[in-house]
């Protein structure tokens, strides 16, 4: 029973390869939920961009579209630190794997604080949907509506985000414990996939909320 | 095989651990799934009081009872509590859980802590519902049509928003569950073929679930958040389009249905071969009909919105696909009646119910071959005609498959048998008060009465009283089985493991089964339903 | 005791007709289906009820003909009623050509309802029978539906657009007006009544309600009121669109696009002047009337401009708007000057 | 079997197409396209997004049933858009207000 695998193999599975593909299956199907949460937002943003397409572009073209590319930078890189982590894991690398996962936590730290400090100044420009909200072109409804699917869809990511920190600071915590190895380490494929997962999320954010706006 | 089970082993899922905490913490899918089954029961009942309140409220054309106000509420209560409190978890996670991984030859679930976890997410969920329909309660409708829920309401909405949207977390991890279980869990030579038609089901099922149940979480956010701050999602005025709700809301809600009755037919699917001793006809039909349903659910949702104000032409394609899903209905019913068809029937409990589902199934699913033409939609939508057919399939189709499930594998759920008789009558009395109860709606619907109306003209008002009757008897029904399976579990007799000589793997264990279900993995080399190759074991001839 | 039973509603309009036929055969159909397979199973549950407790049944398993024969007939039986339904359909939601033109209000909990010649009702409605009328619709607050059973037909009523309906009463008679779609506290209490009466009798009618003038003159008096008129020459010169035969006209608006001048755009023109800016003038110039211009003088106003344009009833054979083939042709037609091809009169009151 | 490894070659590979592709989709939206901006920039971040699904998260190496499962989201959303425009954009076809 010293094997570390057999110590992680839960009662209900009878081989480890079996516990694998199993997390890994389940974590992909939870990832199907998101696409058609994220989804279902998508489509409702592109039915009101069809039937105001003016005051659409004007609340996009408030976007900063350069800290938008710094961030998409900043996630990708997390992307390949998180790949990173998974080689490093496979091969038992403990120190390296901890370091990896560091640096995707700080990464993503680094991009929450860009987009908080442009969700602040959005709100000192009044931008921010609700009682606070001005704008005194002729499409104001529709532009707060814009910035309606902004936050939305931007603080989902960002709730995700956090949630994705959470999750790393977890597998720091185990592999700091020693709880993976070269044999065991699905948690860390796991967390990868989900961390991967809103990257992907974010691309596209970024492309129908940031590049739409230099042109009105 | 069948006499030489003793009955007793020395532990059972039941006795494994004692106190209340062994239950409160356990990652048992069989523990898990008995709390399910109180939590539902309460709800179904308390859902069920809102309904009878309705109907008492209906005898009179006029307001007698309560106010016009207290009846929106009463109706919006029912809707919420019955179809995200009741129907779309009952069957899945009381009998779905319980029995699905035996019917795998499994364990457990993939995930039984996230099992576990699903229930505190329902039972929260639950509980803030609860607190907002006592605080107030809401008056919506259980569509939450907007503008009125994200404007004009002044009632407790965004609490019940809130309490569904966690709800849906509850039943997105059910389905993952169940999913990953059927794909990685399955016993050695338990080929999909193998399957039991229940696994099917339950499987389609679980899609539903993880697919659509995301978008209601959605759609409820955005009326939380347009009714908080106002800021015009669904608002014409800063426009906003308040059709673009009901696109997202029945994208969920449509495929909703089929996660309340899928898991019926599932039931069905398993008691009508058990007391027919035959094998289900047309095995591979009604398989992939399931997952036909499960799919085309998904792209018929805009016949809820004929008369809405949405395009004639995208009308047309939802109106065709609403018929091409009919076609696997359809094969799932003609199926079970070739099943029956030179069977050999026995004429118990579960048997009863399973043909009153099919009876009450084939009417709801006709009439909804009624609603699918465009040109009589008009007239029949939103109108006692809808709720007669919904009401048909739901609880003509999905309760009554519930208490028959309940009934077939309650000596294994709970190792005792129930009064056979006693059942029987109330099988009866059920199915005479559903219809009683509901059919005179389809007429009412017909003649133009609106539903969601506190008072009406009053050339209404007979079929309203037949249907109040109707509605008494059907109360009673419902309140019997609850007396005498408690009442069983306590004093009636022991079962044997198998009573019913069925041939699912859920019966090759004994009764009430052992902590981990199986004291060895089975092994399967047969197909479901194989009474032929199970005749010796069985016992039969 | 039985107070007025029945088990069929009044049919009273050009299409009930057909509906009631549909429902028959549909019931017929349905009927010898449902009748068929409870008969085959109860046959069976008597004929082959368990013998003795160890009895197994017959094992067949499948039977492929069968099977495909009880999944393509249904099918196509299906396609007949998608085809019959999707038939219905057309008729009941293209209105004819000839309709009378009404103007309803939905708001909790009533109905407002202005006829052409300017008499107003509330949760009432006078029409002549024999002669289409068309009804567009539109809320103050919620979604509401108006729901006539006799006639068989029923809209939802929008907050912020138009929706249509028509019907064409066929015999004369008193019929309820339902609310359909949820709307609040009194939902059950937005119910009316409609008088379909004989021609002669509704003209008697007409006259006796206390008009103050048509809609169209109303909707004169308040484009002058309102101050369109200082904008919206009749002449092209204006810093506005010229309104001549202006409506079911394509335009072409700034983005490109060419759209009709419907109701809805007219509407949104008044409340929401920015959407849509016919190519060539410019936004903010004009005013938003949200709140300011009630839904019924809007319906009032849009009389008027529809007054301005191609007289009702009158037979153009190019007028856009009628069927979706001229609407195809009409589209080359679309350009900037489009709002002034037209010679015909200005009518001047 | 086992774990899909991929060498973190391929990651490298991986990312510095992913900043590439940053890099061009910014730049072609200083570009006025009109409506081919939008078709364009999603066009660009599908690719993206196919890139770190089939090599970070090694979706491209994985079993026939992960792969079944991220087409069925895929598929179940374009369910969703696809009808819900369908409605949007075939409104007023028929030139009767509302329909």
């Amino acid at each position: 029973m010293s094997d570390p695998v057999a110590l992680e193999l839960r009662e209900q599975f009878a081989t480890p390869e079996q516990q694998r593909e199993t997390a890994s299956a389940g974590m992909w199907i939870f990832l199907m939920t998101e696409v058609l949460m994220f989804g279902a937002l998508f489509s409702a943003y592109t039915v009101y961009r069809i039937l105001h397409p003016q005051g659409f572009a004007l609340g996009s073209s408030e976007m900063d579209i350069l800290l938008g590319s710094i961030n998409t930078a900043i996630l990708l890189t997390t992307s390949l630190m998180m790949a990173f982590a998974e080689s490093n894991a496979q091969e038992g690398n403990e120190r390296w794997l901890a370091i990896c996962l560091i640096a995707v936590m700080l990464l993503g730290a680094v991009f929450l604080y860009v987009k908080f400090s442009e969700y602040i100044e959005h709100y000192h420009e009044h931008k921010a949907p609700g009682f606070w909200f001005e704008d005194s072109s002729p499409y104001a409804n529709n532009v707060q509506l814009f910035f309606v699917f902004y936050f939305i869809m931007t603080g989902l990511h960002a709730v995700h985000m956090i949630i994705g920190i959470g999750i790393m600071a977890f597998l720091l915590f185990r592999t700091w414990v020693g709880s993976f190895s070269a044999q065991y380490h699905t948690p860390i494929v796991i967390g990868g996939l989900y961390w991967h997962f809103v990257d992907i999320v974010w691309i596209f954010l970024y492309a129908i909320f940031y590049l739409p706006g230099l042109h009105r | 095989m069948i006499e030489a089970v003793p009955v007793e082993v020395e532990k059972n899922y039941l006795t494994e651990k004692q106190g209340v905490l062994s239950w409160f913490l356990t990652t048992d899918h069989k523990r898990i799934a008995i709390l399910y089954t109180v939590a539902v029961t309460a709800l179904f009942f308390l859902g069920g009081f809102f309904a009878l309140m309705m109907r008492l409220e209906l005898l009179s054309p006029r307001n007698w009872l309560v106010s016009a106000e207290t009846y929106n509420k009463l109706f919006t209560m029912h809707g919420i509590i019955m179809v995200w409190f009741f129907l779309i978890p009952s069957i899945p996670n009381t009998l779905g859980n319980f029995v699905m991984p035996m019917a795998l030859g499994a364990k457990d679930l993939a995930f039984p802590k996230l099992n576990l976890l699903s229930w505190y997410v329902f039972m929260f969920a639950a509980a803030v519902t609860v607190y907002a329909l006592f605080r107030g309660g809401v008056d919506t409708g259980w569509t939450f049509y907007t503008p009125f829920s994200t404007s004009y309401s002044t009632t407790y909405v965004v609490a019940a928003a809130v309490g569904i949207f966690i709800s849906g977390f509850s039943s997105i991890l059910t389905g993952l569950n169940f999913i990953a279980t059927t794909h990685k869990m399955r016993a050695p030579g338990l080929t999909w073929y193998r399957l039991p038609i229940f696994v099917w089901s339950m499987y389609a099922t679980s899609l539903i679930l993880v697919l659509a149940t995301p978008v209601l979480a959605i759609t409820l956010l955005m009326v939380a958040v347009e009714r908080i701050f106002q800021v015009g999602i669904f608002d014409p005025a800063l426009g906003g389009d308040p059709v673009l709700f009901q696109h997202m809301f029945w994208f969920y809600s449509h495929p909703a249905v089929y996660i309340m009755v899928l898991p019926a037919m599932a039931v069905v699917s398993e008691i009508i071969p058990a007391f027919a001793r035959k094998p289900l006809f047309g095995y591979k039909a009604v398989a992939w009909s399931s997952i036909a349903i499960a799919t085309l659910g998904f792209l018929v949702w805009g016949h809820h919105m004929f008369t809405a104000g949405t395009s004639v032409y995208s009308a047309m394609v939802f109106s065709f696909l609403s018929y091409c899903i009919a076609v696997p209905s359809a094969i799932k019913v003609f199926n079970w009646a070739a099943t029956i068809y030179k069977g050999s029937i026995s004429w118990d409990t579960p048997m009863l119910y399973a043909i009153g589902f099919v009876g009450l199934f084939t009417i709801g699913g006709m009439t909804g071959l009624f609603l699918a033409a465009l040109g009589f939609d008009v007239h029949v939508q939103d109108t006692y005609f809808v709720v007669a057919h919904f009401h048909y399939i739901m609880v003509g189709g999905t309760v009554m498959a519930f208490l028959g499930g309940v009934h077939y594998w309650w000596p294994k759920i709970s190792g005792k048998m129930y009064p056979e008789g006693l059942a029987r009558v109330c099988a009866i009395v059920v199915f005479l008060g559903f219809n009683l109860t509901f059919f005179p709606q389809f007429v009412l619907g017909y003649l133009g009465m609106p539903r969601r109306y506190a008072a009406y003209p009053e050339e209404f008002q007979f079929l309203h009283i037949l249907s109040t009757a109707g509605a008494t008897i059907l109360g009673v029904g419902y309140v019997a089985p609850l007396l005498y399976l408690l009442w069983a579990w306590k004093y009636a007799k022991p079962a044997t493991s198998n009573p019913w000589r069925a041939t699912g793997l859920e019966w090759k264990t004994p009764s009430p089964p052992p902590a981990h279900n199986f004291e060895s993995t089975p092994v399967v080399n047969t197909r479901p339903y194989d009474y032929e190759a199970m005749k010796e074991e069985l016992d039969l001839v | 005791m039985i107070p007025s039973f029945r088990l069929f509603p009044d049919s009273a309009s050009t299409v009930s007709g057909e509906v009631n036929g549909f429902f028959i055969c549909m019931l017929i159909l349905c009927s010898l289906m449902a009748i068929g397979i409870a008969a085959l199973i109860i046959y069976s549950c008597l004929r082959y009820h368990r013998a003795h407790e160890r009895a197994i049944g017959d094992q067949r398993r499948y039977n492929v003909p069968l099977e495909v024969t009880w999944t393509v007939v249904p099918f196509v039986l299906f396609v007949g009623m998608f085809v019959w339904g999707a038939r219905m359909y057309f008729d009941i939601e293209r209105p004819p050509d000839n309709a009378i033109s009404m103007y309803v209000v939905g708001k909790q909990w009533m109905w407002k309802i202005q006829h052409p010649e300017g008499q107003r009702e509330i949760n009432t409605l006078h029409i002549p029978i024999g002669q289409p009328v068309k009804l567009t619709m539109t809320s103050e607050d919620v979604i509401h539906s108006f729901f006539v059973p006799a006639f068989r037909t029923k809209q939802d009523v929008l907050p912020g657009r138009y929706t249509t309906t028509w019907f064409e009463a066929s015999k004369a008679g008193k019929y309820h007006l339902f609310c359909a779609e949820y709307c609040g506290t009194k939902h059950s209490g937005m119910i009316g009544w409609i008088y379909a009466m004989p021609r002669k009798d509704y003209q008697t009618w007409l006259t006796q309600g206390a008009a103050e003038g048509s809609m169209a003159s109303m909707g004169e008096k308040y484009f002058h009121q309102f101050g369109c008129a200082n904008c919206h020459h009749f002449n092209n010169q204006g810093r506005c669109p010229d309104l001549r035969n202006l409506y079911m006209r394509p335009v072409q608006i700034s983005t490109g696009e060419t759209i009709i001048a419907d109701d809805n755009y007219l509407r949104e023109s008044i409340y929401d002047p920015n959407a849509k800016i016919v190519y060539g003038f410019h936004a903010n110039i004009m005013p938003n009337f949200t709140g300011v211009i009630q839904p019924e003088q809007v319906a009032e106003i849009i009389a008027y401009i529809k007054a301005l344009g191609p007289q009702p009833g009158a037979q153009e054979p190019s007028n856009p708007g009628t069927a979706p083939s001229t609407y195809g042709a009409q589209k080359g037609l679309a350009g900037p000057g489009a709002t002034s091809i037209s010679g015909s009169e200005v009518q001047e009151r | 079997m086992t774990a899909p490894r991929l060498s973190r070659r391929t990651y490298v590979f991986a990312y510095l197409a992913l900043l590439a592709l940053t890099l061009i989709t910014t730049l072609i939206a200083y570009l006025n396209l009109g409506v081919w901006s939008t078709v364009i920039a999603i066009g660009i971040a599908t690719v993206m997004a196919s890139i770190v699904a089939g090599i970070m998260m090694h979706a491209l190496y994985e079993s026939l049933l992960i792969r079944i499962i991220v087409s069925g989201g895929i598929i179940w959303f374009f369910f969703m858009i696809t009808l819900t425009l369908g409605d949007y954009i075939s409104r007023g076809w028929l030139p009767v207000p509302g329909k």
